[in-house]
């Protein structure tokens, strides 16, 4: 199993697997490092269902795992950037508040580091028992990787089997590239609440990844046996040049234009949304002497 | 092992923040049900109520420009205080006509994409942005999943973090799930006395976790999602308090104490520098949660 | 007819109006001052189908308007603003090189004066016999209200019958706030067209005001004779406050906010990004000294 | 009256740019009538056959993140001269299955969105964007009318001349209507030798403007849409040659001469301070078209 990517040589079915075989299977010669690694569940609501959550968390990390994801640092095919791996065998993946900050440090080192952002998702949505505070993960994922743009670093999602609430509805739906693996449900609302609150029959295969892919929300469904090679290649087309000489140039006639932007926002009284909008467009508003 | 939820724990920013000056009572079961009864009650005003009452101008705008236009968001700017604002909030009916026409206040991916065009027009125009909270989650249903509805509550959340106009989130009503969030990425986001936030209902958690319908008392006191539990977590900045004994009672009193903390709260985000605001605004976000540390 | 704003006191139908007529019915005392009004249609291709296009110039011409369309400064309920209406009667309202041109110049001066800008539309899409260069004013139109955008000025659309083509492809579908009359019909491909090419049977009220606005394409429909009304009020929720000391003081600090990331722009190289994307994130990320 | 067509015009800024350094013929209509059926060629290259050649590895991305994908459009990411190049085009399908599939080359509002959300990746990690251009027309359906075509070629037009990063347009077949500038307002437009680029087709001109469909070859003769005469006329700002006899002829060879105009084209932006760029982006497309001056 382990050597295909534990797929099915039968019949390609992807069975689930562990952040840590994810980062294994990813990473060349299986080498990465985990950021946040310390990090663990609290109980900010003492919350009790049908068993204490610290009983829950006990019991989960007595399986093995720290959490639900883990970041780490890597090289995918040679190149190097942050992936966040999520593990449904953690509490279903629920993301809690460890699962967000695992989640924002590893976009934050990738920013540090000036390398992409991966994340491979297996989650049935926020983790109910950190009640509202497991809900604003979603918006911490948010932050994430609008950091990330403001560095210009890629976002690379993969959805594994079930990619459902709360975390299809923040950083899972907003990859630059979406793949998805064969047969996974992608959904912000599951079947069954769906079924009750509409009484809809819904068809089989709803959700699935080859249907998200006809619906428009993912950009290709991926064999996961392909996968290291694929996003590989993807890194290798998105991977930024060296700044040649000509680049250095056109950096620092930029600057220019920049300061005289500024410049002219001095004199203007919606300045925010000039610069904020298209600073090179103010820049020419500014300037005759220009033309 | 360091469990850093307290003020004074090693890792500042991920302590969250505690309430120093609202009193906040361990309220009883009992109680947080009845704060739920009152935040869902059917006299509560809901938008539209505020709005005609702080807003007597008031422009509202339709469609997403793609597919249709969704009656559980309004959305609209209106003249306040001498200059416009902007308001998008989630809208529930009030006689059984109105609440199947507002969809139960559930809205569609379509409801968000509107609320992203007033975002942009806000964005364009320089108009500060006001969002009214009140919804039991997004629609659940086929055709909004096929619709991106994940995808318009992630984009949602994401154009509002990036709005360079100051932004209050109010949660008036009930606010559940990542349907109420979409509106909730705000500089400010505060709760009305008897509002409640949480990541789903009394009834789904009781569904989903007891596996019994019944347990939706259970899962409520269990959830605590009151305005002073929210405030005490840091998810609300601020308890705008409502008239004696409930908004319901009187909408004109409601609207006027929302008025004098909208007021006040916008004139000290406009006094801000742009750059202080969208730091701030995202450092708000960056910081909530509770995790405990095991190393060293 | 002239004291129903043209629209028919039984039925409500709503008669075509020339651009002249728009803007006096608009117009606080019919007061209008007209832009660009020297401008008129010129034959770049020598153009001749079944008759010469300086043929059908001449006879538009004869008939009392210069152009299909008229840009003009004027008042509405008080609030100064500038309108850009335009003309069925004159070439089908077809969009050529003056109704381009006017229409940026009406943009422009709204602009200058610090104005909303307003467009009633009645066209039947570009100017063939103006070839590729009336396709081009499509173009020119969106640099128009770029330009509006970059000034922070509202763009409001009004959509009278019939809106199509190259017009409901560019600036007519960018209204920050859109109105159409009533029985408008709005669309890029007529039904002709469309029921020709596809053999789809269109139903009878494809395309009109009221289905657009169903579809999520129009703001309201407005009865004509609201029209000034309602465009007014509008105009009033959306004028710009007078800069109290508040803002001049915010403002001032948002300078420095923009000095700051001018400064920091210079020791990173994407900056034309974080600029153009969150001034204020890239002065948070430089400035340690703010915390 | 002034006619302003001649480079002496009194207002400079509406003059059309006149070739200088291209031969222009005044074509026979015969030779129009060719160079429309060259451009139509089934065997002329499409976008994926550039693709293929100019990028090995080429990323292509799907859907509009709302209602589906549009196989008329093509949007990707490539390596490009040791660097990240996005490309948007409108394809055409070869044999009959696939021009089915294709849509004749007719993009729907999904299409056009897909486009946008490549801009928008663009604009966030700094990649510049190649549009090709071959289209009949966007897709005239009432679908497509209802899901906002009009609009999506609009906001198409607006974001792409917002785009900070280097831009080419070029069309490599038939540029048709709004259906093809929605992907062309780039800081360089650019035709292929044997491409057309008009405001409508002949025939769909022969049958509005004759009221007969048979006159499709006056029509053409009419609008003379040839690389030649837009490029007289300001519209294009260059023209690349094609192998001899077309570029149906020689896939590759097509390739190779595209390429050379493509790799020295986008250093020569990347060069370009951005505010420089954004400003005769703008002030290209302020300048087009041809007026009379009745005044003084
Ligand atoms: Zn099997
Ligand atoms: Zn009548």
């Amino acid at each position: 199993m382990e050597r295909n990517s534990y797929v099915c040589a039968v019949c390609g079915h992807h069975f689930a697997m562990t952040a840590r075989q994810r980062l294994d299977h990813l990473a060349d010669d299986g080498a990465w490092e985990e950021i946040g690694g310390d990090l663990r569940a609290a109980d900010p609501l003492r919350f009790v269902d049908l068993q204490p959550y610290t009983d829950r968390i006990r019991a989960a990390e007595a399986k093995g795992a720290t959490e639900a994801i883990i970041s780490a640092s890597l090289a995918i095919q040679g190149q190097p950037c942050v992936v966040a791996a999520m593990d449904f065998g953690f509490l279903g993946g629920s993301m809690g508040s460890v699962v967000g900050e695992r989640f924002a440090r590893g976009a934050e080192v990738a920013v540090a580091r000036g390398v992409p952002f991966i994340s491979i998702t297996s989650s049935g949505g926020a983790r109910m028992q950190e009640g509202v505070l497991a809900l604003m993960q979603m918006a911490k994922s948010i932050v994430a990787l609008d950091e990330l743009a403001a560095a210009g670093l890629p976002f690379i999602m993969v959805l594994a089997h079930p990619t459902t609430g709360g975390v299809w509805a923040s950083f899972a739906s907003l990859g630059d590239v979406t793949y998805a693996e064969p047969g996974a449900l992608i959904a912000f609302s599951g079947p069954r609440v769906i079924e009750q609150t509409t009484r809809e029959k819904l068809p089989d295969d709803f959700g699935l990844a080859e249907r998200q892919v006809e619906h428009g929300h993912v950009d290709a469904v991926v064999d996961r046996r392909e996968l290291p090679a694929r996003v590989g290649r993807l890194l290798a087309i998105l991977e930024r040049p060296a700044l040649d000489e000509t680049q250095s140039l056109a950096s620092q006639l930029a600057q220019n234009g920049t300061e005289r932007a500024a410049r002219m926002a001095q004199a203007l009284p919606s300045l925010s949304r000039r610069l904020r909008g298209r600073p090179e467009h103010a820049a020419a508003d500014s300037g005759a002497d220009s033309e | 092992m360091t469990v850093s939820t307290g003020s004074g724990g090693r890792r500042g920013r991920f302590v969250r923040r505690i309430a120093g000056k609202f009193h906040v009572a361990d309220a009883a079961s009992g109680d947080i049900w009845d704060a739920i009864q009152l935040a869902r009650h059917q006299d509560r005003p809901y938008p539209l109520d505020y709005i005609s009452r702080l807003m007597p101008d008031f422009e509202e705008i339709h469609g997403d420009r793609m597919k249709g236009d969704d009656p559980a968001i309004v959305a609209g700017v209106g003249r306040y205080n001498g200059a416009p604002l902007a308001i998008i909030g989630q809208q529930k009916g009030r006689d059984a006509q109105d609440r199947a026409y507002r969809n139960f206040g559930m809205p569609s991916p379509e409801g968000y994409r509107k609320g992203m065009r007033l975002m942009e027009i806000c964005d364009r125009l320089s108009i500060p942005l006001v969002t009214l909270i009140d919804t039991p989650g997004a629609f659940p249903g086929a055709g909004a999943e096929e619709r991106g509805q994940g995808g318009a509550i992630a984009h949602s959340m994401m154009m509002m973090l990036g709005l360079p106009v100051p932004t209050v989130a109010v949660v008036i009503g009930e606010g559940s799930s990542g349907g109420a969030l979409a509106l909730g990425v705000a500089d400010r986001v505060v709760m009305l006395e008897n509002a409640t936030y949480s990541v789903i209902s009394p009834e789904g958690a009781s569904a989903i976790l007891w596996r019994d319908a019944g347990k939706a008392k259970l899962a409520a006191a269990a959830f605590k999602p009151t305005a002073a539990n929210c405030y005490r977590w840091g998810v609300a900045d601020a308890v705008v308090p409502e008239p004696e004994g409930g908004a319901h009672l009187d909408h004109d009193e409601a609207a006027r104490l929302l008025d004098g903390y909208l007021s006040r709260t916008i004139r000290e985000l406009q006094a801000l520098p742009i750059a202080d605001r969208g730091r701030q605004r995202r450092e708000r976000f960056r910081r909530l949660g509770a995790v405990r540390d095991a190393g060293v």
